[in-house]
């Protein structure tokens, strides 16, 4: 053996050793120790980093899932009870089901329905509207309409109308995040009960005045007339400041409501037609519009 | 004047990230935040000389005696990675609080190719001592230089319409790029 | 995804973090690695010698005419005005036939150029090659041989009458297009280890 | 009765628009452009129209195919481009060196940053940077001015400042150099090489009191560019004549008008408070000198402006304009 | 040279058309609506019911808190309703609408139009006949008056300012009011000075306005303490912070108040309101509004009840011109557009401002170009290009550090922008989140 | 501490532990690897967990929940001063000085490195007038 | 793992450059020819392969504590047998690499690799990542060393084709940045577009 290789060998030796000591305190002072299973549980997420959690990105939420000793108020809404049951699975945990929800946007104002009264030329931006003027018509609780929850949706699961000038959502792509609820400065938009087939019966108005100002306002109000609660068989519906509320989980979605409702406020989605037309044209004040 | 010369040529001529390509992840990933790239400068300068510092000995008084010049790299980023891990620890004990002050303030830790690299080329230039040292300090500045200057646009860039899939990784090269072709103006004034 | 199965795999047994067990395991993993690298080097030791060896040779060869000396060996130092140069004789059967001189030039476009020039005994240019230089592709590198013609011109000019400056500064020499720098900065260098070698002959006188 | 408009305060508008700011410029550059066409003829003619119209029709497919946004070509602001980049290429430069230039000026520059307004660096500058790096010896390599119908052809030769910096860097003396230069009346009538648009002094400044007049740009950047290049240049002459030109020679030369003047005024690039103009005009002034004086290129005022903007980010975060009723320190 | 502050502003055209027309009397109109929110602070509680009678003067709704002021009916008659009814922005808010009927007046008002000039009322009389009068800043923040008379212990007033620079383009009620009632003013300058226990007396007035700056002088020669100054015409010359600087060259420091630097600033109508309250015993029930406009076929200034609807306003000038696009209440720089005529005149209306559909919308918003023409416009030296891209983003705190609270929403950056961005709009959302952020601390 | 009188570093974390009159916050220092989804490709000592203690804090924490450590930036630097800037100095000057006077390559070498121990010894000495100059708070992420 | 996934993983949905944006300094360094970038390329997946088998092979042997040491230790002895090899039999090559054979150590992607898995995963899997995440690595190098030698020399892997020069800005520091920060920006659409998981 050459003069070089022992050299090499006793040189490399003395400083591996050398490294491997103050490694090792180094390791002793810093617990540099992520748990591991903080990694799994990220990977095991959508990663979409949404914030739906109410954490500030995925692995944040994984952190606390490991953290935490039960899954008390931790739920990834964008991945849903699947996901909570492969993050029980991994850690040896119960998984605590949640009912799945969808974003539903409560204002069913339209132009046609909403007597325009003014053109606004601000910022378009609905928290800027709301908190300047009432809005393009005389509801101080409709859409605005200047799709803030769309640039607030990462999923590109809600849109415009063009026709309507309101929100939709697109029931398959939303995953329940809540941001477009946070977004919208109305506070329109309800993360309710997903049904089979998406069904869904709701009150599509959340305006509190009374009635008469309300259908002055809008065609397709609520105007707090009851008429829906009397006849509701499940008393799902309340009734509170001049609005009706239908709750998701007591409605059993028998549709009589939607019947009842003298302004249409209260919309179905997703169920078959109706043998009889489902629109009851009660709207004799006149206001001047025409109902489609 | 020689040393005056050394840190001009290697702040501004050669840059170490715009024009020698060192350390460049960490000119990418991290330098978000103007306040914490002049942290980082002020670290990293220490960490790089003292390890250009240490490297340079161990090479001139012990690998080239005993003829294992060979041995460079493995040495020294046994000795880079150990002095960095050493340089925290000393600093945890010494101060706790401060030691948390730092934590808080720098979001990362010192450990990149630069330090390799200019611990390699300081050896390779046939420099001595004192070059090596003024060497790797300017190095180090050029590299707080690119650094923070980016941060700087990158704090701007954050608040402007940037095409989505230009975001992050991509407008960052492009505008490393043409900080690059800027300080190209520089060639030849050393 | 990773399913569950992966977090037994993580429980698996490890050699556990005792001092002593840590020390055990980079030692061996140390001697190991160094073990081989010494052997590699051992192995790689001869060929790289010979690669180095032979690019000096290359070099010479490539300027200066057939010898049968070893010049690398036989090499020795000009001082010059800056530091000094190193002197490679080239004999044939004892006479020397040229002298390669390894020269340089800091004034490059980009720093240091490191030229090999071979002389003939009355000091006039047999060949010059390009040993080492950073000048920007497609301009500067031009003053290597393989890149353009520019170095041909000085093959068997004497610089006692080639003045050895480019035509923009009334000299001889004609520059790269747009690479007047970098040509200038060639001219240095060969100047230099010209004025060195005449001193040499000066001082034998 | 027909609905009101209701928005929130102010109601009313200075009238002030992107597209008057940007033809307002372009109104600034005609008497300079008047001039290149004089001196240059057919070349000139032919480099700005190329940059001029690939500039906008880069602009127009770059939004239309690629950021999808509402079409901005027409505000002025890519035709100013396009001009400014013609006016600091050689005028002899083949036509299609000039396109890949406004490819760069508008796709690599400004397009990539999301179009007007976000980019960090001046679209036009990293044209010409580009085009130079890329082309040393098409840039290089100017026509002399009085050739009206050679383009391509043209015989071309150095510019003052590339035979200032050659003979510098023989040793020859500043008086001796001086004495084979046009005279300060020809540099400011512009009778001299060099890029297409910079030559003309009298009509770039001619340019400078519209813009200011328009209330276009303020004074801050031009006159701080300007005075620091004076300062040190007359410091430098003083302290050895003979080996640093004088001050005059530096302004009426090279880019220096046409940078101070309409480059690095560009607003996008440009810090935001009058303190930080000032600084800005100082660096670029400095950085311009000291690679004219030091460096490897005889002229520096692209690279000092380029350099300037990428310090733009941290001027503004750092500069901020006196706020109102500041607390006074001290 | 004339006087002026020294940071930013902008020159909009002044368009006063009605400058020298008469101050006219508007007809009370039928039915007025008064709200009970006409001043910053908590809304006044209502004392009244429906079906109620009451009289011109009487207070229908009383301070609902220590920044609050009193309201008094503008008529007399029966109380039709206590409803909400839109404001300005459209919202319903709380209001007492009143049917005129006859003109009977509460006890202790002095409806002669003779000059009052002697007082002898001590500071705390005058401040107490100043709470009862319901007198809030009628300069447009209608802030109540009596809580700038109060002096904060361990404070002194050394100035009081007159502001009578009115740099709204288009509003001339100031002025006219000046011309007409200049002696009552010096009185109420004398009432303030004295309520203020200050010695000095300043009046800013704007030089277009030559006459005014003429007579005020004129009358204030024969006062003690009291000067005239003619200030350089440039918006916003009237704003509080910007007076102080231009008249007396002190800087209110950011986030204090005039008193800070030893200044009580009134705007001449609280000043002539004043002297109404303290001399003649006459709550603050109408004031000057300008009604003006480009298409408006008589612009002029009308002494008007508060609640009077702004459709009479619109009558009384001949109707609503065929190209309306926009009724702004107030200035165009700072004033509310209204969705709708009925919205009634408040304490703050200084004028109604028709504008045509020509300049009713504003322009397509561009990127900004960052020409920093709104850095050099703002007058309190904030950067609105930055704040506007921090609100986008709902960067709230760093507005805070970037002195967004310091925003007076003069409008001057919107005005001057040539992207026409609506730097003000995301300036006030990004005031009202800051507001809420600092609340939160302090809680 | 007053938000106003400067500008503040903010750095998030999670409660460890709650002592008496103190909180215990882990943070996370990672480099621009450690955020994106190849963390794992990182150096090891790109990655490190910190523990902060806050003292004086009180207030309704609970153990895991992620809260702003709050700190002024002026701390932060000078944090940065004594604990690389500094160094560095005595490093480098006793480096340039020792080479000026003529002491060999090794010598000055091992002079300038030499410095650092007592340095760090004096710091430690010093620590709790240090301590004094830095303090951090937590505020709750809302 | 499927072990074919786990091959290609780092051509397109995990390639260090274009998407985990690791080890830039040799890709820019080294790019300046298609055949530069393949060779440095195909050098760091010669070590990446090595170390990968290596530290799966003694993952069990070494104390967590230390295994960062032990990792550089491996990875260093790897690049300097690449480096004394290069030397000794490519010495021209190792002339233009220069600098950036000794950086492979400190290539991110390197450790990375044995942290994330060969330190995880037996040896034959550890052999596949190595050797698939090697190659997208000299994938990625050749594809924009041949992108810069186009643009900027105007020829391909050494032939020219276009007389006279290309444009030099490609073969300098800023072109490789901004040619890096556009293949990343298409890298990233295209993995939207094709790879979803
Ligand atoms: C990117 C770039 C690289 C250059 N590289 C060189 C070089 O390597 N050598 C050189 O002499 N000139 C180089 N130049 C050209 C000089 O700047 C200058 O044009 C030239 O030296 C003087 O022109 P002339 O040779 O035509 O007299 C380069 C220019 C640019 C833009
Ligand atoms: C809480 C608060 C207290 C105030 N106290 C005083 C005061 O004591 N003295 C004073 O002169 N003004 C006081 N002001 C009024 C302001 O200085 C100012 O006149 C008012 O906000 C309207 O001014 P503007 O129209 O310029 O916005 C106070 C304002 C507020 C919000
Ligand atoms: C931008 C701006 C412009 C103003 N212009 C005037 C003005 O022209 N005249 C005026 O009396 N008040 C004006 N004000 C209101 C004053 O700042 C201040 O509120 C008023 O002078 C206080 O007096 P007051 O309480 O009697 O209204 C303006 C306020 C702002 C914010
Ligand atoms: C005063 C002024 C100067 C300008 N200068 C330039 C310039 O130098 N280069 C350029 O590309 N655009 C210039 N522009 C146009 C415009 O600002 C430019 O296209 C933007 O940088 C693109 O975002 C200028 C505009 C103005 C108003
Ligand atoms: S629609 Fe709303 S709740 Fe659904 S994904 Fe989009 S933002 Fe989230
Ligand atoms: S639902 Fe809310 S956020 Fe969405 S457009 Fe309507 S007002 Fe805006
Ligand atoms: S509105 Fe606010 S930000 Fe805009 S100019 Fe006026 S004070 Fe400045
Ligand atoms: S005035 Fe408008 S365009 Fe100019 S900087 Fe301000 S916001 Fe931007
Ligand atoms: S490769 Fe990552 S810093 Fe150089």
């Amino acid at each position: 053996m050459s003069n070089v290789v022992l050299f090499t060998i006793i040189t490399l030796s003395t400083i591996g050793a050398a490294s491997a000591i103050i490694l090792y305190f180094v390791a002793q002072k810093f617990k540099v120790f992520e748990d591991p299973r903080i990694d799994m549980v990220e990977q095991a997420l959508p990663l979409a980093n949404c914030g739906g959690c109410g954490y500030a990105g995925c692995r944040n939420f994984a952190e606390a899932v490991v953290k935490s000793d039960s899954f008390d108020g931790l739920y990834c809404p964008v991945g849903g009870n699947e996901t909570m049951k492969t993050l029980a699975a991994l850690l040896g945990r119960e998984a605590v089901e949640q009912e799945a929800t969808v974003a539903v946007v409560r204002c069913s104002g339209s132009p046609q329905h909403r007597p325009r009264t003014n053109h606004y030329d601000g910022a378009k931006s609905c928290t800027i509207a709301h908190s300047l003027y009432i809005g393009e018509s005389g509801c101080p609780h409709g859409c605005l309409g200047y799709g803030e929850c769309v640039d607030a949706c990462d999923f590109d699961a809600i849109y415009m109308n063009p026709e309507t000038g309101l929100p939709e959502v697109i029931d398959d792509k939303c995953t329940a995040c809540g941001a477009c609820v946070k977004a919208c400065p109305r506070n329109i938009i309800e993360l309710r009960k997903k049904n089979p087939k998406d069904r869904k019966i709701f009150v599509s108005c959340i305006n509190e005045e009374k009635g008469a100002v309300a259908r002055k306002n809008c065609a397709v109000a609520c105007i707090g007339c009851g008429k829906c609660v009397k006849v509701c068989p499940y008393d799902a519906i309340t009734m509170e400041k001049n609005l009706a509320y239908i709750d998701p989980v007591k409605c059993r979605l028998c549709r009589k409501c939607v019947v009842e409702c003298p302004t249409n406020a209260i919309l179905e989605i997703g169920f078959p037609p109706r043998k009889e037309k489902p629109i009851v044209t009660e709207d004799s004040e006149g206001s001047g519009l025409n109902l489609s | 004047m020689e040393y005056i010369l050394i840190i001009i040529s290697s702040v501004f001529v050669s840059n170490i990230v715009l024009a020698q390509f060192l350390g460049i992840c960490p000119f990418i990933g991290v330098s978000n935040k103007v306040e914490t790239s002049i942290g980082m400068t002020g670290a990293v300068t220490f960490v790089i000389v003292l390890a250009t510092v240490i490297t340079y000995m161990v090479y001139t008084f012990i690998l080239i005696p005993l003829g294992i010049e060979f041995a460079r790299t493995i040495t020294f980023i046994l000795i880079i990675a150990a002095l960095v891990q050493l340089v925290e620890i000393i600093l945890k004990k010494v101060s706790p609080t401060m030691y948390q002050a730092l934590g808080i303030f720098l979001p990362l830790i010192t450990t990149n190719c630069a330090v390799l690299g200019l611990a390699v080329l300081a050896v390779q230039k046939d420099m001595n001592l004192v070059q090596s040292t003024v060497f790797a300090f300017g190095n180090a500045l050029g590299f707080g230089l690119a650094l923070i200057t980016f941060a700087g646009i990158r704090e701007q860039l954050d608040l402007l319409n940037i095409p989505k899939p230009m975001r992050g990784a991509p407008i960052a090269l492009i505008v490393a790029g043409m900080l690059a072709l800027a300080f190209m103006g520089f060639s030849g004034i050393v | 995804m990773l399913n569950p199965k992966d977090s037994e795999k993580l429980n698996m047994a490890k050699k556990e973090s005792t001092f002593g067990n840590m020390l055990m395991a980079l030692l061996i993993i140390s001697l190991v690695s160094s073990t081989t690298l010494g052997f590699v080097y051992e192995f790689t030791k001869e060929p790289i010698r010979m690669v180095e060896i032979n690019k000096t040779n290359a070099a010479i060869q490539a300027v200066v005419p057939p010898f049968d000396n070893q010049p690398a060996v036989e090499s020795y130092k000009v001082a010059s005005d800056l530091d000094s140069l190193r002197f490679y004789p080239a004999k044939m059967k004892g006479v020397v036939v040229g002298t390669a001189v390894e020269t340089y030039t800091k004034k490059g476009f980009s720093g240091l150029i490191k030229l090999m020039i071979g002389l003939a005994p009355d000091g006039s240019i047999i060949d010059i090659s390009v040993l080492e230089h950073q000048e920007t592709p497609g301009l500067g590198d031009k003053i290597d041989k393989a890149k353009s013609d520019f170095s041909l011109q000085f093959q068997g000019k004497n610089p006692a009458e080639f003045k050895l400056i480019v035509k923009k500064d009334r000299g001889d020499v004609d520059a790269i297009t747009a690479s007047t720098i970098s040509s200038r900065a060639y001219c240095d260098a060969v100047k230099r280890a010209y004025d060195a070698y005449m001193s040499t002959l000066v001082k034998n006188q | 009765m027909s609905i009101f408009t209701v928005s929130p305060s102010p109601h009313v508008h200075s009238g002030q628009s992107v597209p008057r700011l940007m033809y307002g410029v372009v109104i600034a550059l005609l008497p300079a452009l008047a001039v290149s066409v004089f001196y240059f003829g057919i070349g000139m003619i032919i480099i700005t129209a190329v940059s001029v119209i690939s500039c906008v029709l880069f602009e127009f497919l770059f939004q239309k195919y690629l950021l999808k946004n509402p079409s901005t070509h027409l505000d002025g602001s890519a035709a100013l481009t396009g001009l400014l980049l013609a006016f600091c290429l050689p005028a002899n430069l083949p036509w299609w060196m000039v396109a890949i230039g406004a490819l760069v000026s508008i796709g690599i520059a400004k397009m990539t940053f999301g179009g007007l307004g976000n980019n960090i660096f001046n679209p036009a500058l990293v044209g010409r940077v580009f085009l130079f790096i890329s082309f040393p010896a098409a840039m290089t390599s100017y026509p002399k001015p009085g050739q009206w119908w050679e383009y391509m052809d043209a015989t071309t030769g150095a510019t003052p400042l590339g035979i200032m910096s050659e003979s510098l860097a023989n040793n020859m003396p500043v008086s001796e150099i001086m004495a084979g230069m046009p005279s300060n009346l020809d540099l400011f009538l512009g009778k001299m090489l060099g890029s297409a648009g910079e030559v003309a002094a009298f009509a770039l400044l001619l340019g400078l009191v519209y813009l200011l007049w328009k209330k276009i740009i303020s004074w801050h950047i031009p006159v701080s560019i300007l005075l620091t290049v004076i300062i040190f240049t007359g410091a430098l002459s003083l302290g050895n004549p003979e080996k640093y030109p004088s001050p005059l020679f530096h302004l009426l030369t090279g880019g220096l008008l046409l940078g101070a003047i309409f480059m690095a005024t560009d607003y996008v690039t440009s810090p935001m408070t009058v303190k930080g103009m000032i600084i800005y005009g100082i660096g670029i002034g400095v950085i311009t000198i000291l690679i004219r004086t030091f460096g490897a290129y005889p002229e520096g005022v692209q690279f000092a402006i380029l350099l300037m903007n990428g310090f733009t980010p941290l001027i503004n975060k750092y500069v901020k304009p006196k706020r109102f009723g500041e607390v006074k320190h001290g | 040279m004339l006087k002026t502050f020294t940071l930013g502003g902008v020159h909009p055209e002044e368009n006063k058309f009605s400058s020298h027309k008469k101050i006219e009397v508007l007809p009370v109109p039928p039915v007025v609506t008064i709200p009970l929110s006409q001043h910053i602070g908590a809304p006044a509680k209502v004392l009244v019911n429906k079906g109620d009678r009451v009289k011109i003067g009487q207070v229908i709704a009383e301070s609902g808190g220590f920044v609050s002021a009193n309201i008094h009916s503008s008529v007399s008659g029966t109380v039709l309703k206590v409803e909400a009814f839109p404001d300005s922005t459209g919202y319903r808010r709380m209001s007492v609408q009143i049917q005129s009927e006859g003109d009977e007046w509460v006890d202790g008002v002095d409806l002669s139009t003779d000059l009052k000039k002697d007082f002898d009322f001590s500071s705390e009389e005058i401040i107490q006949k100043i709470i009862a009068s319901g007198l809030v800043g009628l300069g447009g923040a209608t802030f109540p008056s009596h809580v700038k008379l109060s002096i904060p212990q361990g404070k002194k007033a050394e100035y009081l300012i007159v502001n009578a620079v009115e740099c709204e383009p288009y509003l001339t009620a100031d002025h006219s009011l000046m011309l007409e009632k200049g002696e009552e003013i010096m009185v109420g300058t004398r009432i303030m000075m004295k309520a203020l226990k200050v010695e000095k007396a300043i009046f800013g007035i704007e030089n277009n306005k030559p006459d005014a700056i003429e007579l005020m002088s004129r009358l204030a020669e024969r006062e003690k303490g009291i000067t005239v100054v003619a200030l350089k015409v440039k918006y916003p010359q009237g704003g509080e912070k910007q007076l102080v600087q231009a008249l007396i060259n002190r800087e209110v420091p950011s986030g204090a108040l005039p008193i800070d630097v030893g200044v009580v600033a009134f705007n001449v109508g609280s000043i002539y309101a004043a002297y109404q309250a303290v001399q003649k015993n006459k709550p603050l029930i109408e004031r000057v509004v300008t009604v003006t406009g480009k298409s408006v076929k008589n612009p002029s200034n009308f002494l008007t009840r508060i609640g009077t609807p702004v459709q009479a306003l619109i009558d009384a000038v001949g109707g609503l011109p065929e190209d309306t696009g926009k009724v702004v209440n107030g200035g165009p720089m700072m004033g509310k557009a209204i969705s709708s005529l009925d919205v009634p005149v408040v304490k703050g209306s200084s004028g109604i401002l028709v504008i045509p559909d020509t300049e009713a919308n504003r322009h397509e918003t561009e990127n900004c170009i960052r020409c920093s023409k709104c850095v050099s416009a703002c007058p309190m030296g904030l950067e609105p290009y930055l704040l506007m891209s921090l609100a986008e983003r709902e960067y709230f705190g760093r507005m805070e550090t970037e002195k967004v609270m310091d925003c007076m929403e003069c409008g001057s950056c919107s005005y001057t922008c040539p992207s026409s961005r609506p730097l003000l709009d995301y300036i006030r959302l990004g005031k009202g989140n800051v507001t809420q952020i600092i609340r939160a601390r302090k809680n | 501490m007053d938000a106003n009188s400067g500008k503040s570093i903010e750095h998030k974390g999670f409660i460890e532990r709650i002592a008496e009159d103190s909180v215990v916050v882990r943070i996370i220092s990672e480099s621009a690897c450690a955020s994106c989804h190849a963390k794992g490709a990182c150096t090891a000592a790109d990655m490190q967990d910190k523990e902060i203690v806050v003292d004086g804090s009180t207030g309704n924490f609970k153990i895991g929940e992620m809260v702003n450590l709050v700190m002024e930036q002026s701390q932060g630097y000078k944090a940065l001063l004594i604990g690389y800037v500094y160094p560095f100095l005595i490093l480098f000057t006793t480096l340039l000085s020792a080479n000026a006077a003529g002491i060999n390559e090794l010598g000055s070498g091992l002079l300038a490195v030499g410095m650092l121990p007592p340095y760090f010894i004096a710091v430690y000495y010093l620590r709790n007038k240090i301590r004094k100059n830095f303090n951090f708070s937590i505020r709750k992420i809302d | 793992m499927n072990q074919w996934k786990n091959f290609t993983k780092g051509f397109l949905k995990d390639n260090p450059i274009l998407v985990l944006i690791l080890g830039t300094c040799p890709t820019l360094g080294t790019t300046t020819s298609g055949i530069n970038g393949l060779s440095m390329g195909l050098a760091t997946t010669f070590v990446l392969l090595g170390s990968n088998v290596f530290i799966s092979l003694l993952k069990n042997f070494i104390p967590d504590k230390v295994r960062i040491p032990a990792f550089i230790v491996v990875i260093a002895s790897f690049v300097t047998v690449v480096e004394l090899v290069m030397k000794a039999y490519l010495p021209d090559l190792f002339n233009t690499l220069g600098l950036f054979i000794p950086l492979i150590v400190v290539n991110c992607i390197v450790l990375g690799r044995a942290e994330a898995f060969a330190s995880k995963n037996n040896v034959f899997s550890s052999a596949v990542d190595g050797l698939g995440m090697g190659l997208g690595f000299a994938m990625a190098l050749f594809l924009l060393g041949t992108i810069r030698e186009i643009l900027g020399a105007g020829s391909v892997l050494g032939h020219k084709f276009i007389s006279g020069d290309g444009m030099l800005v490609f073969i300098l520091a800023p072109g490789a940045f901004i040619a890096l920060g556009y293949m990343i920006m298409l890298a990233n659409q295209m993995k939207k577009k094709y790879i979803k998981d």
